[in-house]
């Protein structure tokens, strides 16, 4: 079945956000979301990225 | 022999590999498509378009059998089976059509023919209008899986059909035996039986529609027995007799034998891949023990320039996974990050009521590790499924008692699949139960229903009384 | 006269009041709800429900004429008035009875009667079986909005029918003049255009379902003129004329009277919120200058021991919004934390084909100071949608341009009331255009074309051509 990997949960994030991950090279296991109920959101992806190489990713934010 | 190069090209023209074209040519990539029958492959010419052009009629009628209780005056209805045919032979033209001009706009060079590797950068294609040897760097082999054949009951086209001439609608048969009660054979069936033939169910197994959620196939099968459907579970089909009078079925269950007469058979057990011809073994791309070629998360093969998609790299055998794996395969190939990561593969079956199902259930969730909590709602209590008549069935969710996460919906009535997008949608997003229990659904509407089965799994139905 | 006491008291058994009622008591309070007429309110007795129960019927009627197309042999469909009659009443009592089952089951005093505050923490109830003195602490006033008349029109139940009269469908009239090319007068008028009248609409204003995408419009418009249904737009209903032959609507267009000859008249002209009789100004609740009661984010009145929910406090005047309120109401008065916050609230419109739209227009996106990016995917080119044969109308949806948020939808076409739950989870749960584009979608159905169209305004649509 498909699923969320089980009890080993998954990080919570939608599939843009996951699309954007991959495009920055950012593990999403590794990134703390601040979404509601612990959504990683874009801009805690981009900001883990900042973090990785200081350089600001090119993100885009919602409105 | 012509030689032709491309950047990429893709074999097979069902709903994997013409949407790989597509996308593959939106990438600024010159491609190929390889098609040896017709454009659209199994679903748009023997599958799920046609199907459900005729299962939409067969619904039709059923609404206007019914339709003096709601004060409808009108004779029983009749069917014309040439016209019934020509309008889905239509339907499918259109839509193959339709494939066509999209491939044709994008840019996509379609060469008719069987395409066959014979090296890992190039293939032969054997067409009625010419042979070429076309050469890519990436190949997308898609060329899907064909029907399971059991001893005994051998396709012939007259007696012994396969899903491919049911869905031609030859005739309507007085008395046609189904074998397998799996969702082809259900579709089918009960689209016979309710354009007029009496239908009998032969199944292997215990259950029908292995796989779905029991209390689900109990509504289907409640609307079969309506309908007078025989239905035979844990029944082994042993032979076929021909007789002068017509023919019988033997089936065993219970270790006893019995015949069933009847003048046509539809053999609907399964479908497997059909990597057969293409000369995959030859340049060494792996395939696994069912016969699925093996890929990893990008569907590559064992060859990292041969790329495989749909029914042929493995369950499960549905239009829409064939679709989106064509669409990250392309991507990968045009080097984009693309890789499978989805949460939800949704799944529909157009039985009498419709049912459709995504993510866990109860069982899988707990077996994942969750604590899993259910919520219920019967289309029976909901305004709008009244106002239309449609109450049979109900939505299942399940969720995760200590976070509340939504894990998977099982919807069982009508539309449901149409219904199953939203809760697929919830689940590609990490939804809680809550998040859909608080966005507004507009009423009197069905969608309503998911929303108040979520709110019971939370002890909140507004609708139903919560225990 | 009895005083009873209670933890909070609604008023009003619509679906504002009778949701309002269910909530409070499962949160806990000892609760009453106050009705007068029927339970259900408008919504149930003579508007959602009835009302889509004819046309789920008149749906059913234009099928069975269009059957032959499909290889259907029977007679042209008539309608037995009284017996369709039978079966709305049976639907509405079903549903009317639930809610009665529903209040009980939650513990909830149904007490029957018209409401009149004395005080702000007391009503008078008269009713036939009593008069009750009423005390509570809180209070939530639900008692909806009442259909508009104009001058000249008057509904006298004969020859001037209001949605209340049309919806109980006395009589299917030779020629109906329906003033007001709304909401209501649009699904009624097409309904009993089905159903064999002759359908004349008549609106003062230059659009026909004025806030609605024109685009979508134009789709339902082609269908009315399909169907023969003469539409005025612009036209201002001056008179009517009783002769002895019948009735005349006097319409004026561009300055020119005509006269349109006619058996019966509705007006659906639109609602007016009704507080009359409540004794609201008394007891000091504010009242808008339209109208409406004038609350807070927690549906409290200018008196705080008064809450107001529904058709009552404020557009848009639908079912699933005052049901909200009412859920919103109930837990701030149990102490909860609720309060008006939703992103999304969806509004679907019962004609042929449906239309709904959830969130912003393109418009209304570009006011809000976004830089809306629209995608747009036709049914005529979906598979689902060609097989039900129902290809009419769109899917669009707006977009950010530079965040790619989703920000609205707008669809017209088969199941529209039913494919616009997705759109608002969508924007309750925050997505962008790529996670429903992303999103499978199971093939062959309707919900694929809101995950074409979020492709489309990517640049990535598969089944369209991308301009
Ligand atoms: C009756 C029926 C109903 C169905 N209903 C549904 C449904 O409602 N929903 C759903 O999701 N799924 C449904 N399916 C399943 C669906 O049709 C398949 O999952 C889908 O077609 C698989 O797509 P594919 O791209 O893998 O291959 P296919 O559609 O099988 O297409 C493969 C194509 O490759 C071509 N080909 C093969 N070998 C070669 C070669 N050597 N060279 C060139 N071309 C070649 C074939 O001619 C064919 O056109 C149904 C199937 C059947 C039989
Ligand atoms: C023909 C028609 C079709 C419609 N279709 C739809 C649709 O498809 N979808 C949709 O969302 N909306 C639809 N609506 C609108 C919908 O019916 C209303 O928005 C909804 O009913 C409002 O609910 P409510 O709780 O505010 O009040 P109402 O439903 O108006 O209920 C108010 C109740 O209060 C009672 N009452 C009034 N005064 C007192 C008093 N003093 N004491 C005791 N009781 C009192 C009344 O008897 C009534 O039962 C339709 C309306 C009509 C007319």
């Amino acid at each position: 079945a498909e699923g969320r990997g089980g009890a080993a949960h998954r990080a919570l994030a939608a599939p843009a956000v996951r699309a954007l991950a991959r495009q920055l090279g950012v593990d999403l296991q590794s990134v703390p979301g601040t979404g509601p109920g612990g959504r990683v959101t874009k801009d805690d992806v981009s900001a883990a990225r900042d973090g990785v190489d200081g350089r600001p990713a090119a993100a885009a934010r919602p409105a | 022999m012509d030689t032709k190069t491309f950047d990429a090209v893709v074999i097979g023209a069902g709903p994997g590999g013409y949407v790989a074209a597509i996308r593959l040519a939106q990438l600024g990539k010159k491609t190929a498509l390889v098609e040896k029958e017709s454009l659209g492959g199994v679903c748009l010419n023997w599958g799920c378009i046609p199907s459900k052009a005729l299962i939409a009629v067969a619904n039709l009628v059923d609404e206007m059998r019914g339709a003096a209780d709601r004060g409808i005056i009108a004779d029983q209805p009749r069917i014309d089976v040439e016209k019934l045919r020509a309008f889905k032979n239509e339907v499918v033209k259109k839509l193959v059509g339709g494939v066509g001009t999209l491939e044709k706009g994008n840019g996509v060079e379609v060469l008719r023919g069987a395409g066959r590797f014979v090296a890992p950068n190039a293939i032969e294609v054997k067409g009625e209008k010419g042979e070429w040897r076309v050469e890519a760097p990436a190949f997308i082999v898609a060329t899907g899986a064909r029907t399971i054949q059991i001893p005994g009951f051998e396709f012939d086209g007259k007696d012994v059909w396969s899903a491919r001439e049911a869905v031609d609608l030859p005739e309507i048969p007085k008395h046609l035996v189904v074998i397998g009660g799996g969702i082809i054979g259900l579709e089918l069936g009960s689209t016979y039986a309710r354009l007029g033939s009496k239908v009998t169910v032969v199944e292997a197994l215990p259950q029908l529609l292995t796989g779905i959620d029991p209390e689900a196939v109990r509504v289907v099968q409640k609307n079969l027995r309506q309908r007078e459907v025989a239905v035979h579970v844990s029944a082994k089909a042993k032979g076929l007799d021909r007789g002068k009078d017509g023919l019988a079925v033997r089936i065993e269950v219970d270790g006893k034998e019995q015949a069933i007469p009847c003048d046509k058979v539809l053999v609907a057990v399964g479908m497997r891949p059909d990597a057969s011809g293409l000369g995959l073994d030859a340049v060494g791309v792996k395939i696994g023990p069912k016969g699925f070629v093996e890929v990893n998360e990008r569907y590559q093969t064992s060859v990292p320039s041969i790329y495989c998609v749909g029914d042929l790299s493995g369950p499960p055998l549905l239009a829409h996974k064939a679709s989106k794996e064509g669409e990250i395969a392309a991507e990968a190939i045009a080097g984009k990050k693309s890789v499978r990561d989805w949460v939800a593969m949704p799944a529909a079956i157009f039985t009498e009521p419709e049912v459709a199902s995504v993510g866990l259930s109860e069982e899988e969730a707990r077996k994942a590790g969750y604590e899993p909590v259910v919520g219920k709602f019967g289309f029976g209590a909901l305004g709008r499924a009244i106002a239309i008549d449609h109450t049979d069935g109900f939505v299942k969710v399940v969720g995760d008692k200590g976070s509340g996460l939504l894990l998977g919906a099982t919807i069982v009535g009508p539309e449901a699949s149409d219904l199953i997008a939203e809760a697929a949608l919830a689940l590609e997003m990490g939804a809680y139960l809550e998040d859909v229990a608080l966005t507004v659904h507009a009423h009197p509407t069905l969608p309503e229903a998911l929303m108040e089965a979520c709110k019971a799994a939370l002890g909140e139905a507004i609708h139903a009384l919560n225990r």
